[in-house]
């Protein structure tokens, strides 16, 4: 078993906004391995994005604040470091990447530039060796003629040729850990698997540990090996990815399984959604936030807010559906 | 150009979670959210007494803002009978500035209506039906942008003499292009969206379009061009007053006072002081307005 | 079973211009070159396609919502390009559309009410009352109540809003329902709720869909057949069964296999494709797909193939089957 | 980018033309008669009819038109008919007095106003940003004309701190080379020279900057919290960037580029448009020189003129598109 | 013209000898141009005075000619040869001698539209006191190097008054052939002072001509320098920075009073401010209510609260300093009381609506035209008339005026030369009243008052032609076309330092003897 590289413990983040306080990650707890790739799923809000940028305190203050919990990496809590020691750890340890390629990097800078930029100012290369680095980088996540390409800007790229510049700047300082915060999602299906198969690639190759945040179920399945389920800003289930799609435990885990469509059906079956909306985070219900929407919803769902405790081995669930299961 | 269209609904997603608070309707929701914010609140309250000073101008008004003159007593510094001095004429200053405050509303309400009625209309024509009717339109307003609009303010108040009424058409003149851009961006943006094309495909009528659908949903970025614009229009026609271009004596403009005051401004300071403060205080009022309205009716803004 | 709509040839072109008073043409845009296919009454012809492929150009095209260049468009056996205004709008009442954008597609200045109302006073439909119980019987049926009639689209979710979309679409009882991606904007929860919705609405009302989406599993799920669009062309057209299972063109095989499937235990054969989705704006000439397709011949950088029947009912443009 | 230039310099032939009949029309329209004007009270029909001749008043509108616009062509803009002197000739001689004013009033409202303007952004609701926007909106909504005065009121005749009117003192020396009298005191190393002019120009800029000034500044700051919003931003702060390379590499330049823009509305509006600041601080300008001329009847001088200023505006606007595309490179390759 | 230099010691000169005696003079425009004959506004003519020298000159404190360049002049008996002497060692600034034929050159050119010189300009002035081109003078005949004769058409009563106008200064023939139509920006005369430089709406800069044959100026350099607000160019003043001014605020006369380092200087008064009524209009055909409109103002208040009380309330049309002056006219008192009595014998019991025209400029007949009106306008109302505002740009003005679209108008006059004839004739002949270039824009047509005006001109006597004018005046007074406001006194101001500075009537001066002292 691989030694564990990040370790979030109840982290709670809140928005203080005029309409109330957005509870928009409240008591996210999860572990990343060494070399591992963790899968974050979630509905639109569900506070995936927000859980990733607390990692880097990427925070915006106001309105934002993370009001507790522990982040944990490499053994210390990035919560007790001064802003200027995390911007050492920012894109240098830890790397991040962005949903939205089209406007995640600067128009107005050139790729080389924002490329060389990080390399410098964590490699402390000086100008000429850090291009040359940018341009093996660029190479390696397969943009051919790298070095025409680094005076080109970012609307002369691609989309997917944009997520890969992101990719080689995310790895260019060799982090231990990227996040990638639905890297996909914007392209299209075939840029899709070009793009995760480089990932995979990269991540073999320098031993990167990934936190890959998405809502598409079928990303988690093919690139993850662990998941972490988000609801409402909490972790709902967290389990190894076969365990997850073969063995879910809580119910919305279910009903996010059997509301998809998929294309290995033999036979239409009519979809089963879950109904209800999500709740609304700044008046949260008492009890499960699940509670609900939930098929098995009991009395005291309503009232109690689960734990999210540990089933079985390595497999987390906050239901008051298995109460007495467990290791207490 | 791939998947841009994903993006943005990725991004419109976040928003409207909050949207369980009891409805008000689209304007009651615009005056809450402005009335919260402290400057905008500051603006209305600037604006309210400005228009209550001027409905009630004559119960206010200690003397006749034109009558009462006593030429003996010119330039009469501040006293407690007339807190703001006299003028040249002798008259009493305070009355003639909330006299002036009619005055300003007719500036205000009729030159930008004047360039609201034209410019809504170009810029819609030119915004909605685009290709060449498009290209005339908007090149007409880059020649009349291209003018230095202050010569060109006082250029057609040459032509159709100083008076106060051609001040204010010449005033009306400059800002028609601004309304027409706007116009015709907001309707530009609007016209691609996708419930145009749902009453196309409902089967409405062009002008049903245009009067239903295009411009209810260009109102914001009108409403606020014209708050702001009926501040600089009495800014404007003050200076165009100033240079004796606008309002004649003895009407009781705030420009023309300021004008009158200039040859004092040693002597009696006073005569040029009150004018340009109120002024500025109207101005200022519609200008907090027009920026917390902007604000307000930024739906990205809603929290 | 007859054919509702018949496409034939279409095309649209739109021009790419510059200058600020003359637009000069410098380009032409080629969004949809050449489509033909039929929908038959009753079931729902899924459109499958990267971004940027034409699907919702064809979809527009169809209603005549922008002006095709080229090609007929039957409805019911009427040529609805020879149409003038007030006929059109007079065969608008049978065919309608949803859109993709919940948010967009909804006027914000507009109570929900009223949004609905349009089309039924519009046709004359109805009036008065009877209107106002038409529109609470629609907002019903798609599952929403008669006091949200009185709000505004933005106090709702996504997934209501689209409900909304899809009551004003069904106000005037058409025959056919351009369904623009009308799923793609919503998480997976609420996209169930509104397939399934879109399903019964289909068997209550006898609707007939022409489904446009890129997700391919979505349309695997709701359609009867499927077309695969590809720079503006079709390129495989057949029974839902058979394309999923047996598809014959090299583009629709990689679209397939790229498909993420929520099953970690399937290990499938790859077809990672080389290169970008390519500009419409100057399609490589022969197949459009052979800059990218790992078959490519000499022949396909050529010569351009023709959609043809293949298999029974499995039509491909493709010069390798 | 050549090509490009070329492109736009012909894409302003419509509104150049349009702008020479307009102000042919405007100046046609005004009922005084410019024989009049000329000739004063004075005047006999006799003399005003020969000198409406010799003017080609007499003339139908669209010949003198054609004439007026086959002189500017062959770069024969005319002579006033006040002071008989080439039109162009009025011009250069007052211009290089409003480009200095002009540029002196942009470079304290860039300089002022961006760096307020980013200071308010970064520091979103501080103490800071209120009172710079409160200034900012002040600056707005005061009318300069009255400012100009209040601060000669107090500057030059309460303390006589500075000077109210004019360029230089009457006793100061200065060898003119370009005529911007700041400009050619530092290039003749004339000390006092420049004190002086400093002295003068000071007030007026002043006024003159508070308007785009204060636009700069709001501008600046709701381009810049607009830009701090984005994707690109949040990359920037992830790659561990120092927080003042964010703002003023990442930031900045993005939120410059419609800040760029109004910057050159801006300017070009002051370069027509100072006709009140250059009244109330008798600067010999291009503002005045075209409002008496307008109030002269002087046609020659408005119509030319008018058409000069708009030249130059356009020529300006244009000068900031092509600047803009170096700023902003996803336009420079279209 | 600027003769008569006091003969006083020849220039002083500072002890120091190297320090420039620099007189500032600050004006509120810049010159149109420096051609005399080509420029009507004091503004430029006041830069003129001082490098060009005319034929005949004024006495400096009256608008009596005295010898200019012409020492000697000699009329023949039918009135229509004048033959002058000229003054023998004169020089242009340029060096070129000036002579009968010098004189000729410039008589040609003016007068003679075909002229190859006569280009430049309108030649306005010369129009306007001789009609026309060639107008009154036929022909200007070199008798010798220094002997010149015109022959005019008719006789003319104010010839050599106008020959005094500064318009008509003798530049030198050789600088006009050089420049062209660009002369006016190369003025060359004879005149106590060259041009240096002018910088456009800045400063003009003469400097002093050592070979004056009038003798030597006594400053080095005059700037004349452009300062449009009155208010700045009198705070100029007090600050030092310029040594003289004109276009005073009234208001601002009290001001140099007080000031110890001021002094106040009135400009003899040679003009008139006047309401003229609109004699065609309703209901200002009634003599009633012209009189009554007569007793409806107040000229004292008027003159005390804008003209700082340097005015004297006008009953004439022309102003007191001038012969001819009928002192027995009694003017209509202020009697609010009596105009509404003659307006409701009138049949206007409740007054009537009607429009008063203000000017848009200040002169200096009337330094606050607006407020002067709006005075005017509460005067009227306290009668019963109501009177609306009505104002135009400067040239408009006069053009409506003249074309008489005006009901009540508010003008005035500067006499040009000292003659009677230049006002009573100009402002209310009626052949003046031509609809467009009328400058009797009241629109009065007495034809007793025009058969004396026009007598009076034919006369050459100047008693005769005086009793003349008086009877007019009288006349004139009775119908009332006219409300005569004020002959107004200019205020100007210098500094303590500056002596030798004497306003002149006609508006501008020489500034020979102006010397600065420290
Ligand atoms: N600046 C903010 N102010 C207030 N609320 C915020 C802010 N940023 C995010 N939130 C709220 O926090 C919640 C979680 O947002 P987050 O971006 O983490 O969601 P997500 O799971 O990443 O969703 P998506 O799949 O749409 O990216 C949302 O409900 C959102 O509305
Ligand atoms: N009005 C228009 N003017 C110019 N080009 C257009 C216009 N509408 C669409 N296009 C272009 O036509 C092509 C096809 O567009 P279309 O919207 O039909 O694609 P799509 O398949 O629906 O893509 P998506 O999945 O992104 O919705 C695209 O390249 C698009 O940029
Ligand atoms: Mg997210
Ligand atoms: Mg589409």
């Amino acid at each position: 078993m691989a030694e564990t590289l990040l370790a979030v413990e109840d982290l709670k983040t809140y928005f203080y906004t005029e309409a109330g306080v957005v509870k928009a990650v409240d008591g996210v707890s999860f572990t990343l391995k060494k070399g591992e790739t963790l899968g974050v799923v979630g509905e639109s809000g569900s506070g995936k994005s927000i859980t990733a940028m607390s990692i880097l305190q990427l925070i915006a203050s106001p309105p934002g604040r993370i009001v507790g919990g522990k982040i944990i990496f490499n053994g210390e809590n990035l919560l007790d470091k001064s802003p200027e020691e995390i911007r050492k750890i920012r894109g240098n340890e830890i790397a991040m990447i962005f949903q939205d390629p089209m406007t995640s990097l600067n128009p107005v800078l050139t790729i080389g530039e924002q490329l060389i930029e990080v390399i410098i100012l964590h490699q402390k290369l000086d100008k000429k060796s850090a291009a040359k680095k940018a341009v093996e980088m660029l190479s390696l996540v397969g943009i051919p003629e790298a070095e025409k390409r680094l005076k080109a800007y970012p609307h002369q790229f691609s989309g997917g040729m944009r997520q890969r510049a992101m990719i080689a700047m995310a790895l260019s300082c060799n982090p231990k850990l990227l996040i990638a915060d639905e890297p996909t999602t914007a392209l299209d299906v075939t840029i899709q698997a070009q793009i995760l198969k480089l990932m995979n690639d990269l991540k073999e190759r320098f031993h990167t540990s990934i936190m890959m945040i998405t809502h598409d179920l079928g990303v988690v399945a093919e690139i993850c090996d662990d998941v972490v389920v988000m609801y409402a800003g909490r972790p709902v289930e967290y389990a190894d990815v076969n365990t997850l799609f073969e063995s879910p435990l809580h119910p919305y885990t279910w009903g996010l399984l059997a509301s998809l469509p998929r294309i290995d059906d033999r036979e239409k079956k009519r979809l089963e959604p879950i109904e209800g909306l999500p709740p609304d985070l700044v008046n949260m219900p008492p009890g499960c936030p699940f509670a609900p929407r939930c098929k098995k919803a009991m009395e005291i769902c309503r009232v109690q807010r689960p734990e999210y405790r540990e089933i079985k081995k390595g497999h987390l669930v906050a239901c008051h559906l298995y109460l007495n299961m467990g290791e207490q | 150009m791939s998947g841009s269209t994903t993006l943005e609904i990725k991004r419109n997603r976040l928003q409207p979670r909050n949207g369980k608070r009891e409805s008000k309707g689209l304007w009651g929701d615009v005056f809450k959210r402005l009335i919260r914010s402290k400057s905008a609140l500051t603006g209305l309250i600037l604006v309210a007494v400005f228009l209550l000073v001027a409905l009630c101008a004559p119960l206010i008004a200690p003397y006749d803002p034109i009558t009462d003159s006593d030429l003996v007593k010119r330039l009469e510094a501040p006293s407690s009978e007339h807190i703001m001095g006299r003028d040249s004429q002798g008259r009493d200053i305070f009355s003639r500035i909330i006299y002036g405050a009619r005055i300003s509303v007719q500036i205000g309400v009729i030159s930008v209506s004047f360039s609201l009625v034209l410019g809504v209309a170009l810029g819609a024509i030119a915004g909605f039906y685009g290709k060449w009717l498009d290209g005339l339109i908007m090149r007409l307003m880059d020649i009349l942008l291209a003018f230095p609009s202050v010569l060109l303010a006082i250029a057609i108040t040459a032509v159709l003499g100083p008076e106060l009424r051609n001040a204010m058409i010449a005033i009306g003149v400059v800002y028609t292009p601004h309304f027409a851009r706007i116009v015709r961006s907001t309707v530009l943006s609007v016209k691609t969206t996708e419930y145009i094309e749902a009453a196309r495909a409902i089967g409405c009528s062009d002008l049903r379009i245009i009067l239903r659908h295009v411009l209810p949903n260009c109102m914001a970025p009108i409403i606020v061009q014209t708050t702001l614009s009926i501040g600089t229009a009495i800014l404007d026609a003050a200076a165009l007053s100033f240079l004796g271009l606008g309002a004649q004596p003895p009407t009781p403009e705030w420009g023309a006072m300021l004008s009158d005051g200039r040859s004092y401004i040693q002597r009696a300071p006073h005569v040029m002081i009150f004018p340009g403060m109120a002024i500025m205080f109207v101005v200022l009022g519609f200008n907090l307005l027009g920026d917390g309205l902007r604000d307000a009716l930024d739906p990205r803004l809603k929290r | 079973m007859e054919a509702l709509l018949k496409v034939k040839n279409l095309k649209k072109y739109f021009p790419v211009t510059k200058g600020a008073v003359f637009h000069r043409n410098v380009a032409m845009l080629k969004a949809v070159d050449g489509v033909s296919f039929d929908v038959l009454k009753g079931e729902t012809l899924g459109l499958v396609g990267e971004s940027g492929c034409g699907k919702s150009t064809t979809g527009r095209c169809i209603l005549r919502l922008i002006e095709p260049t080229d090609g007929e468009v039957y409805f019911e056996g009427k040529d609805i390009r020879a149409l003038n205004n007030k006929e059109m709008r007079q065969t608008r009442k049978d065919m309608q559309i949803v859109f993709q954008d919940p948010y967009a597609s909804l006027n914000p200045r507009m109570k929900v009410r009223d949004i609905i109302m349009e089309p039924i006073l519009l046709h004359g439909i109805a009036s008065g009352r009877e209107a106002r119980d038409r529109v609470n019987k629609l907002l019903e049926v798609v599952g929403l109540a008669s006091y949200h009639g009185d709000r505004y689209a933005h106090e709702f979710s996504g997934g209501q809003r689209q409900r909304i979309g899809i009551a004003r679409a069904l106000a005037l009882e058409p025959k056919l329902v351009v369904c623009d991606e009308p799923v793609s904007a919503l998480d997976v929860s609420i996209q169930a709720q509104v397939i399934n919705l879109m399903e019964d609405l289909q068997k209550e009302f006898h609707l007939t869909f022409l489904f446009i989406a890129h997700d391919l599993s979505v349309v695997h799920h709701i359609s009867d057949r499927v077309a695969v669009m590809y720079l503006g062309r079709i390129v495989e057209i057949a029974n839902y069964k058979d394309l999923y299972q047996n598809p014959l063109h090299p583009y629709t095989k990689a679209l397939l296999s790229a498909i993420p499937i929520p099953n970690p235990k399937a290990k499938r054969e790859k077809i990672v494709l080389k290169g970008d989705v390519i500009s419409p704006i100057n399609p490589p000439a022969g197949c459009s797909f052979h800059t990218r397709c790992p078959f490519a011949t000499d022949m396909c950088k050529e010569e351009a193939p023709v959609l043809e029947e293949k298999e029974t009912g499995h039509q491909v443009a493709c010069h390798l089957v | 980018m050549g090509k490009y230039i070329v492109k736009r310099l012909i894409g302003l032939i419509p509104v150049v033309i349009g702008v020479s009949i307009c102000a042919f029309l405007l100046i046609h329209l005004i009922p005084g008669d410019p024989a009049r004007a000329i000739l004063g009270e004075r005047a006999t029909e006799e003399t005003m009819n020969a000198l409406r001749e010799q003017l080609g008043l007499n003339d139908p509108l669209y010949v003198q038109y054609a004439r007026f616009m086959g002189n500017v062509l062959q770069g024969d803009f005319g002579r006033s008919v006040i002071t008989n002197n080439p039109v162009i000739e009025e011009f250069a001689q007052r211009f290089p007095a409003t480009l200095e004013l002009s540029l002196a009033a942009m470079i304290i409202a860039v300089i002022v106003g961006v760096l307020a303007g980013v200071i308010s952004a970064v520091k979103q609701y501080s103490i800071f940003d209120n009172l710079s926007m409160v200034g900012a909106l002040l600056g707005v909504s005061l009318p300069i004309f009255w400012l100009g005065l209040m601060m000669q009121w107090l500057f030059a005749f309460k303390l006589g701190l500075l000077d109210a009117s004019a360029r230089l003192s009457v006793d100061t020396h200065l060898q003119t080379i370009t005529n911007l009298y700041l400009l050619d005191a530092i290039l003749t190393g004339n000390w006092p020279a420049f004190v002086d002019a400093f002295k003068h120009i000071l007030m007026p800029s002043l006024a003159l900057a508070t308007i785009p000034m204060a636009i700069i500044a709001r501008m600046t700051r709701s381009s810049m919290l607009e830009v701090l919003k984005q994707d690109y931003i949040r990359t920037a702060r992830a790659k561990g960037l120092k927080e003042k390379v964010v703002i003023f590499k990442h930031a900045l330049k993005n939120a410059f580029l419609p800040v760029l823009t109004v910057m050159g509305l801006q300017f070009g509006s002051l370069l027509g448009g100072a006709v009140l600041t250059e009244t109330i601080f008798s600067w010999p300008g291009v503002g005045r020189l075209m409002y008496e001329a307008i109030m002269q009847r002087d046609f020659p001088v408005v119509q030319n003129g008018i058409l000069i200023i708009a030249l130059i505006f356009v020529l300006i606007n244009l000068m900031v598109d092509i600047l803009y595309s170096y700023v902003d490179p996803r336009i420079r390759t279209h | 013209g600027c003769t008569g230099a006091k003969k006083q010691g020849e220039n002083k000169g500072a002890p120091g000898g190297n320090k420039e005696k620099v007189f500032v003079f600050g004006k509120s425009g810049d010159a149109s141009g420096l051609d005399p004959i080509n420029v009507t506004d004091g503004e430029s003519l006041y830069v003129t005075q001082q490098i060009f020298d005319t034929l005949l000159d004024y006495e400096e404190d009256s608008t009596e000619v005295k010898p200019g360049l012409a020492t000697e002049w000699e009329n023949s008996r039918d009135g229509k040869e004048w033959t002058l002497k000229l003054r023998q060692g004169v020089k242009f600034h340029d060096g070129t001698p000036f002579n009968a034929e010098a004189v000729k050159f410039n008589f040609d050119r003016w007068r003679d539209e075909k002229n190859p010189y006569h280009k430049g300009g309108d030649f306005s002035y010369y129009t306007a006191m001789f009609s026309g081109f060639p107008g009154v003078i036929k022909d200007v005949i070199v008798v010798d190097e220094y002997t010149v004769k015109f022959v005019l058409t008719k006789p003319m009563a104010p010839f050599l008054a106008n020959l005094a106008m500064a318009t008509f200064g003798i530049s030198s023939p050789e600088a006009i052939k050089k420049y062209g139509e660009d002369y006016f920006k190369h003025p060359v005369g004879t005149g106590p002072f060259k041009f240096v430089k002018w910088e456009k709406d800045q400063q003009i800069v003469v400097e002093k001509n050592p070979e004056y044959w009038g003798g030597k100026p006594k400053v080095d350099k005059v700037v004349f320098r452009v300062i449009p607000d009155n208010s700045a160019r009198f705070l100029e003043l007090k600050a030092g920075t310029i040594d003289a001014m004109i276009g005073l605020n009234p208001d601002d006369v009290e001001n140099v009073k007080n000031d110890p380092n001021l002094q106040l200087l009135l400009r003899p008064s040679m003009n008139v401010g006047y309401l003229a009524i609109n004699v065609e209009k309703k209901p200002f055909d009634n003599l009633q209510v012209r009189q009554a409109i007569n007793y409806a103002i107040n000229k004292k208040a008027l003159i005390d609260a804008f003209y700082a009380g340097l005015a004297k309330p006008a009953k004439n049309p022309m102003p007191p300093s001038l012969w001819g002056y009928n002192d027995k006219v009694k003017d209509y008192e202020y009697d609010p009381a009596k105009a509404k009595a003659l307006l409701a014998e009138a049949g206007y019991p409740n007054g009537f609506k009607t429009t008063l025209w203000a000017m848009p400029v200040a002169r200096d007949y009337m330094p606050q035209p607006k407020e002067i009106g709006q005075a005017i306008q509460q005067d009227l109302a306290k009668v019963g008339i109501d009177a609306k505002i009505v104002t135009y740009d400067w040239t408009t003005y006069i053009e409506k005026g003249q074309n008489g679209e005006h009901d009540l108008y508010l003008f005035g006059w500067v006499g040009d030369n000292g003659d009677p004839d230049n006002f009573l004739y100009y402002l209310l002949d009626k052949s003046n009243t031509v609809k467009g270039t009328a400058g009797n824009v009241s629109f009065y047509k007495g034809e007793k008052v025009s058969a004396l005006l026009t007598e009076a001109q034919r006369e050459t006597d100047q008693a005769k032609r005086a009793k003349l004018y008086e009877e007019a005046q009288e006349l004139i007074h009775e119908e009332a076309p006219w409300v005569p406001l004020v002959h107004a006194t200019p205020p100007v101001a210098a500094r303590k330092s500056i002596t030798g500075w004497v306003p002149h009537a006609t508006g501008t001066e020489c500034f020979i003897n102006i010397d600065k002292t420290e």
